[in-house]
């Protein structure tokens, strides 16, 4: 089970080591990183029947918690772990000058990333979680516009930012408790966390790292770094990166902080995402910052899908994340080469006609249309939310059934412009083969996922009952007490 | 009108700030994980310095990923600033005085540089702050003379193998079937230089790695600054 | 509540709100990096005041001598890790504030965030919004461009 | 493998035939012999449609995320598939000929036009083999977005009209979603027997709240009034046979669904007890009405339509009202006359539709300006088409009779004057608006462009003749179909009608077509004979004419179909001044404006302030709390 580190470690030292590999051969030196990532997924897919069910504590150091630091991987990290380790080979930067950088940035993406999903250590999250915000920087500049760089420096404001208060709050929760271990943090929440000050602590972490998950309001740099990235780092970024940074809260919020005040500032600022981005998404005029935004709402509805109390709403929010996981990168992907005004979009279809269905499946998928699995999160998400006492869950049901709508409108306004016949005009140019591969890669998944939906159902939910399940968590680590 | 609102919330925000503060308890909570390495430390690491038993032992993986952090923003520094145009303009050398006293101070910045590595585990200071010394003992020759560039190539290589270095010594224990980043080789006597097992060799990892990150992000930062 | 302690809290506090004053009232992008910088110090200040003692010696045994009352070193090390984070951020904002600078000669974020949206507007190939926040430079700009 | 696996299979395996054979003419032959098989497949399970056999279920079942899927085949089930497939069958045919050549012709894709038809005749089978509220809600996405390709098929501006209506559509779908998960929460379970059982224990409010989403949500697909706007121009601009298809059928989909939820489920009575606090108006009161003022609105409408699909599309969304309100009154003659008339409805609207497919296929417009004269040139499709509007007016000898007169007779017995006063006037408008659509079309002066014009082919007029046979045998024998409708009533919990195979016999005055429309036919019979025998018509060329002493050229036009009924017209005028539409753009713009609004909230200029704001809306929350 030690092994399990070497998902971080692994891309960790690859990076490093890859400017010294470019020296002796530029060949080697493309082909080692995503030959890493494949060796780092094969090890985590490995791992996935050994976790059964119970999850594992890993002593880095071999030091018992609190005094070391512990990976805590049980189904739901290694999950994400992979979904990292996964998601970055296949969206790997292909393009640009600096593909040696570039490169070294993607792989320790992919190695921050995973030791983000697994981590059990408070400040370890967070230096995890500013490995990941520096990496991101770096790869969101790499267009080298004028554009990127000033959109990734007003990110990076509104991120450090973020993060120092993240910071502040851990200080706060290690000034209340002097320990930094997530499962004795557990232990000590209901006599120690379950005042004001543990209250204030989550809300500057909730908003914190919320910046990275596209929480409401925090999330105005969206728009404008999913216009200037390079594409496929957009995919990362809303497909991958935030449902990292969501982790990390649902994590806090099923182990430390369950008073129902930390749910309700959740579950408000998830519907002030859903109204704002699909609202702002109806009247977007470029491809690029309607995905954006799109993606804004569909966080909303993980968060709002998160602050369901108990397994109920990890469950349902898991299931709309991973959907969201598959689909916005196939998403971004598509973008590559519709970047640019909608209007310029007509007749797409007849240069790219895979493209144009895949879009409409993933379309279809996103707003929730059965049989694809989009639905099934969806329903599980109304079903938990409508039988909520309190009336403001309600109202998280009616938004996100109105966004749903909106949704519907914009996205097949798009999609049917695809198939508009015009001469005046050129349409965009047919994508490139491998993005188009990749993209029919996730879109297989999604329909394989439809096809098999009750297994599929039934994992997910283990692996939700798993990470909801507090005392499991507390009992695998069993971290040590003063004597 | 936004400064004035912008004022507003921050005058809020001290409130509030007043408000927690006064909630909170001072003291009476134990810091759990402090005591208990305070208590195992010199036994369990071996180092003189609990800050480094801490900083490289028991949060070791911190200070992999802190480093990493740093070669990132190296890297993404360096994909930011782009490539050196080959014939763009360079600052003059400095004067003499300038040019004599970095010739000077440069091997009394290593040694000191390198001093403070070597005993980061016995006394305060260690991997990190040599490391900054290290670099600036690289930097200030190149204030003093702009025209001779620092050699990337070898920055990059060492800062690589350094970092490189710091995660194999944590591989080499997994070979062992022990966890990740566990200290290896003999305590030693507590207090000596040559004790604390590993810990020496992953400062010194740490310092270079430090040390040639720094240089190269300054030198990045420099040299970028005389194209226009 | 001990007075060294007010002072050093008050500090840390004073620290945090005065970086974020700096985030928030500023226009000017080195200004406002600096401000994150504060941010952070103070930030870094809290948690090693997090579980600070009066009168605790530093946890480092010199000579054989094991101090009777040692500081907690956690905190110790970790801020030790989050000044280097915070170092490389900054070094990265500068980079980057750089690179602003020298594409469009301004530092000012009101005038870096309407260029920055005229870019992307003119490479999507649409009109871009319409704002009242646009200095009265760049609107002059755009209309002789337009013109 | 039960008979209903075995259709539905057939019926998956014609969507995917159909794309195999691919963009060729023998496509269509294919697909119409695959919905005979089907149609063969069903006539097997005839036993539903006569109540010897309660219900048929599938074999396949699903249990996702503890919810089970099934889907079962009852009388109601079995009686709306003979129509979908009937439907699908001559549609498909009717496209098979001439039709489909020229179709590929001008650029269109057999293989996407027949693959969509065919998707559709599947998705309807699978909502209506619907057994949980969950299988319903898939099948009826899957209805939704079928009909969205069919609709898209027709170029730009019929994709711009599906758009309009996949906006309306998916919306409807997530207001149904909303109701499910209402009653998943109030019963535990989506299965109908849950709900059944939780209907008395639920709250009035929250049903209310139900039954609006529901009817709201279905009645987008009916296009119920205020949401009828999308339904004529996306049904108009479909390619010819598809609209046939779909404005035989597809909105019926709603008007199942809301008999399977309301009449079904929640039943009427429960319906007519939810009383709002104006102690006289019901939730059953409110659906009536909507559907009356459907009826009036829709059919007045389609008056001023001068485009003839538009005009039957109107027609189609005005029947629908008289279908709802059938089956509201819920008794035994008012039901059974609102779910006869799905089946009476199906088959004229079919006939009509393909007649005026037929004429855009000779002369290339449905201009009702344009046209006339047509019946010297192709009398088989004015023949056709006459049968069809007396259908439509609810004429008799046609079938359309029985069914009006059914609901004309419940409304009196149930003592609704106002709703019977309401509906006659609809039917007033629907026989104005049928003889302008045969009289421009048909009559009159034929225009000269039109003088070489041939009768339809033959691939055209044999699924005209068939339709306009059953539509006249079924309503001389109006029994033939009530069987069917009885089974129906019962498989929802209906009072089931005593009929004979005339009609429905009564102390106070029943109904027996089998002596009306003989007695028609004697009378017609003796006028015939009269005529013929008195030799006294002559027949002249249309141009051997003179009116007011000017003899006739072939330029001038002595007889104009423009501007039909203009006092009607100037009268209703004033009535509606689009006012839906104006509604309509009301929304979007506010929507709009709010969109704006949001788009401008995320180009701040400066982010962190908004970290600063929500920090401390947050902390001063928790504080306060």
């Amino acid at each position: 089970m030690n092994q399990l580190a070497l998902l971080v470690a692994l891309p960790l030292i690859t990076a490093f080591l890859l400017p010294v590999i470019n020296r002796v051969s530029t060949f080697a030196a493309r082909w080692t990183g995503p030959l890493v990532l494949v060796i780092t997924s094969a090890i985590g897919i490995s791992f996935w029947p050994q976790l059964g069910d119970s999850a594992v504590a890993i002593e880095l150091g071999g030091f018992r918690p609190p005094l070391g630091i512990t990976l805590y991987a049980d189904k739901m990290a290694l999950l994400f772990a992979l979904a990292t380790s996964i998601g970055t080979l296949l969206l790997w930067p292909s393009r640009g000058e600096d593909k040696l950088r570039q490169s070294t940035l993607a792989l320790i993406l992919a190695g921050s990333g995973s030791g983000l999903a697994l981590s059990g250590d408070l400040f370890n999250i967070y230096v995890f979680y500013e490995l990941v915000a520096v990496v991101s920087y770096g790869l969101i500049a790499a267009r080298s516009t004028a554009g990127s760089f000033a959109a990734t420096v007003r990110y990076l404001i509104v991120s450090s930012f973020g993060a120092a208060l993240a910071l502040t709050g851990i200080a706060l929760v290690y000034q209340a408790t002097g320990t930094l271990n997530l499962a004795q943090l557990s232990q000590l929440a209901p006599t120690h966390l379950n005042n004001l000050q543990g209250l204030a602590a989550f809300v500057l972490m909730l908003i914190g790292f919320g910046v990275k998950a596209e929480l409401f309001p925090v999330n105005t740099w969206v728009p404008e770094v999913y216009a200037t990235a390079p594409t496929r780092i957009s995919g990362l970024l809303a497909g991958v990166v935030s449902k990292l940074a969501l982790l990390i809260i649902v994590r806090l919020l099923v182990l430390i902080f369950h008073q129902p005040e930390a749910l309700t500032v959740m579950l408000v600022l998830g519907i002030l995402g859903v109204v704002t981005g699909e609202l702002a998404a109806w009247r977007a005029r470029d491809f690029n910052r309607m995905i954006a935004f799109s993606s804004i709402g569909q966080l909303g509805i993980m968060f709002i899908a998160f602050s369901i109390p108990g397994e109920a709403g990890v469950f349902a929010g898991l299931a709309v994340a991973l959907h969201h996981l598959v689909v916005k990168p196939a998403m971004f992907l598509l973008a590559e080469r519709w970047q640019g005004s909608l209007a310029n979009l007509a007749g797409a279809a007849r240069t790219s006609p895979l493209g144009a269905a895949l879009f409409i499946l993933l379309a279809l998928s996103l707003i929730g249309v059965p049989p694809l699995p989009g639905f099934w999160a969806k329903l599980l998400v109304m079903i938990n939310l409508v039988a909520q006492e309190n009336s403001l869950y309600m109202l998280g049901a009616w938004v996100i059934m109105g966004g749903a709508a909106l949704e519907a409108n914009y996205l097949f306004r798009v999609a049917s412009s695809f198939y508009h016949r015009t001469d005046e005009q050129t349409p965009p140019a047919a994508h490139r083969p491998g993005d188009l591969a990749t993209a029919s890669l996730l879109g297989a998944g999604l329909v394989a996922s439809a096809f098999l939906i009750m297994p599929l159902a039934d994992e997910i939910e283990g692996v939700a009952s798993q990470a909801a399940d507090k005392n499991h968590y507390v009992q695998t680590v069993n971290p040590e007490q003063l004597p | 009108m936004r400064r004035l609102s912008s004022a507003l919330f921050l005058l809020g925000l001290g409130l509030l700030i007043a408000a927690i503060f006064k909630g909170m308890e001072f003291g009476t909570v134990a810091p759990i994980a402090g005591q208990l390495i305070n208590s195992a430390a010199a036994e369990q690491v071996g180092a003189a310095n609990f800050v480094t038993s801490v900083v490289l032992g028991y949060r070791g993986f911190d200070t992999l990923l802190e480093l990493t952090i740093l070669f990132t923003a190296a890297t993404a520094g360096g994909l930011v600033l782009g490539k050196r145009a080959p014939n763009a303009k360079r600052d003059p050398d400095a004067g003499f005085i300038l040019q004599a006293g970095a010739d000077l101070l440069f091997p009394l910045l290593v040694v000191v540089g390198v001093y403070i590595i070597l005993h980061g585990h016995l006394t305060p200071g260690g991997g990190f702050q040599g490391g900054v010394i290290l670099a600036s003992a690289f930097f200030i020759p190149m204030l003093a003379r702009p025209g001779t560039p620092m050699s990337h190539t070898a920055v990059s290589t060492i800062e690589g193998l350094a970092g490189a270095c710091f995660i194999f010594i944590g591989l080499l224990a997994m070979f062992d079937g022990e966890a990740f980043l566990t200290p290896l080789m003999d305590k030693g006597e507590l207090g000596a230089l040559l004790s604390a097992g590993s810990l020496p060799l992953l400062y010194l990892a740490v310092g270079l790695k430090v040390g040639s990150e720094l240089a190269g992000l300054l030198a990045h930062l420099s040299e970028s600054e005389a194209v226009d | 509540m001990l007075d060294t302690g007010l002072v050093l809290y008050s500090a840390a506090f004073g620290l945090i709100l005065i970086g974020i004053a700096g985030i928030v009232l500023s226009a000017h992008l080195v200004r406002i990096i600096f401000g994150v910088a504060l941010l952070e110090a103070g930030a870094n200040l809290l948690l090693l005041l997090a579980t600070w003692r009066e009168g605790a010696s530093a946890p480092i045994i010199v000579a054989g001598r094991v101090p009777e009352f040692m500081a907690d070193p956690v905190p110790q090390a970790l801020v030790l890790t989050a000044i280097v984070i915070g170092v490389g951020i900054l070094a990265l904002a500068l980079s980057l504030a750089l690179r602003v600078q020298r594409a469009y000669g301004t530092l000012d974020m009101h005038e870096v965030r309407q260029r920055m949206e005229q870019e992307i507007a003119d490479q999507a190939g649409i009109d871009m919004p319409a704002s009242s926040h646009a200095p009265a430079a760049v609107q002059a700009a755009r209309q002789e461009g337009s013109a | 493998m039960t008979p209903l696996d075995q259709l539905l299979a057939l019926s998956a395996l014609t969507v995917v035939a159909v794309w195999l054979i691919g963009n060729r003419q023998i496509t269509g032959w294919n697909a119409t012999i695959l919905y005979a098989a089907q149609g063969v497949l069903l006539v097997m399970m005839a036993g539903l449609g006569y109540g010897d056999v309660q219900s048929i279920a599938s074999s396949v079942t699903f249990q996702v995320l503890g919810h089970g899927l099934h889907w079962l085949f009852d009388g109601l089930s079995w009686f709306f598939a003979l129509i979908t497939i009937g439907a699908a069958l001559l549609s498909s045919w009717f496209a098979s000929g001439e039709w489909g050549q020229r179709y590929r012709a001008a650029g269109g894709s057999l293989r996407l036009f027949h693959t969509a038809l065919a998707l559709n005749v599947f998705s309807m089978l699978v909502l209506l083999a619907s057994g949980d509220l969950l299988s319903l809600f898939i099948g009826w996405e899957l209805v939704s977005w079928a009909s969205f390709l069919i609709m898209a098929l027709g170029g730009a501006t019929a994709t711009r009209y599906a758009m309009r209506y996949v906006t309306y559509a998916f919306t409807g779908a997530m207001a149904v979603l909303m109701a499910l998960v209402m009653v998943y929460t109030q019963s535990g379970s989506f299965e109908f027997q849950a709900f059944k059982d939780a209907v008395p224990t639920m709250s009035a409010g929250s049903l209310w709240l139900i039954v609006l989403l529901f009817a709201a949500g279905f009645g987008v697909k009916m296009a119920l009034i205020p949401f009828h706007l999308w339904q004529a121009k996306a049904y108009a601009e479909t390619p010819g046979p598809g609209a046939a298809f779909l404005g035989a059928i597809s909105s019926r989909m709603g008007l199942f669904a809301l008999v399977v939820v309301l009449v079904q489920l929640i039943g009427v009575a429960r319906l007519a007890d939810l009383q709002l606090v104006f102690p006289f108006f019901s939730a059953r009161d409110l659906l009536t009405w909507v559907a009356v003022l459907t009826l009036i609105f829709a059919t007045f409408t389609a008056l001023k339509q001068h485009d003839a699909r538009r005009l039957l599309a109107w027609h189609g969304i005005g029947q629908g009202g008289y279908m709802l309100l059938g089956v509201l009154i819920a008794d035994d003659l008012g039901s059974a006359g609102g779910l006869m008339h799905v089946f009476n409805h199906a088959t004229y609207q079919a006939v009509l539709f393909m007649a005026v497919t037929a004429v855009i296929h000779r002369t290339g417009t449905s201009d009702l300006n344009k046209l006339g004269g047509l019946v010297t040139r192709m009398p088989l499709s004015f023949v056709a088409m006459l049968i069809g509007i007396i259908g439509l007016a609810g004429l008799p000898p046609m079938n359309g009779f029985v069914s009006k007169w059914l609901i004309y007779r419940s409304l009196i017995i149930d003592g609704s004057p106002l709703l019977f006063l309401a509906s006659v006037i609809g039917t007033l408008g629907t026989i104005l608006s049928v003889y302008k659509l045969i009289h421009n079309t048909f009559l009159g002066q034929l225009r000269l462009e039109h003088v070489e014009v041939e009768e339809a082919p033959s691939s055209m007029i044999w699924p005209m003749m068939i339709l306009s046979a059953v539509v006249f045998i079924t309503g001389y024998f109006p029994g033939l179909v009530l069987d069917w409708v009885a089974s129906a009533q019962a498989a929802v919990g209906l009072p089931e009608l005593v009929h004979t195979l005339g009609g429905v016999p009564s102390d106070k005055g029943g109904l027996d077509m089998i002596w009306v429309v003989s007695v028609m036919l004697i009378g017609f019979g003796i006028g015939a004979l009269i005529f013929f025998a008195g030799g006294r018509s002559k027949r002249v060329h249309q141009l051997d004419n003179y009116a007011g002493g000017h003899f006739l050229t072939a330029e001038t036009r002595y007889q104009y179909s423009d501007n039909f009924y203009p006092g009607l017209m100037h009268l209703i005028g004033p009535w509606y001044r689009k006012s839906f539409r104006w509604l309509e753009r009301g929304f979007i713009s506010t929507v709009d404006t709010l969109s704006q609004v949001m788009q401008g909230l995320y180009r701040a200029v400066h982010p962190s302030f908004y970290l600063l704001v929500v920090v401390v809306s947050a902390l001063s929350w928790v504080v306060i709390k």
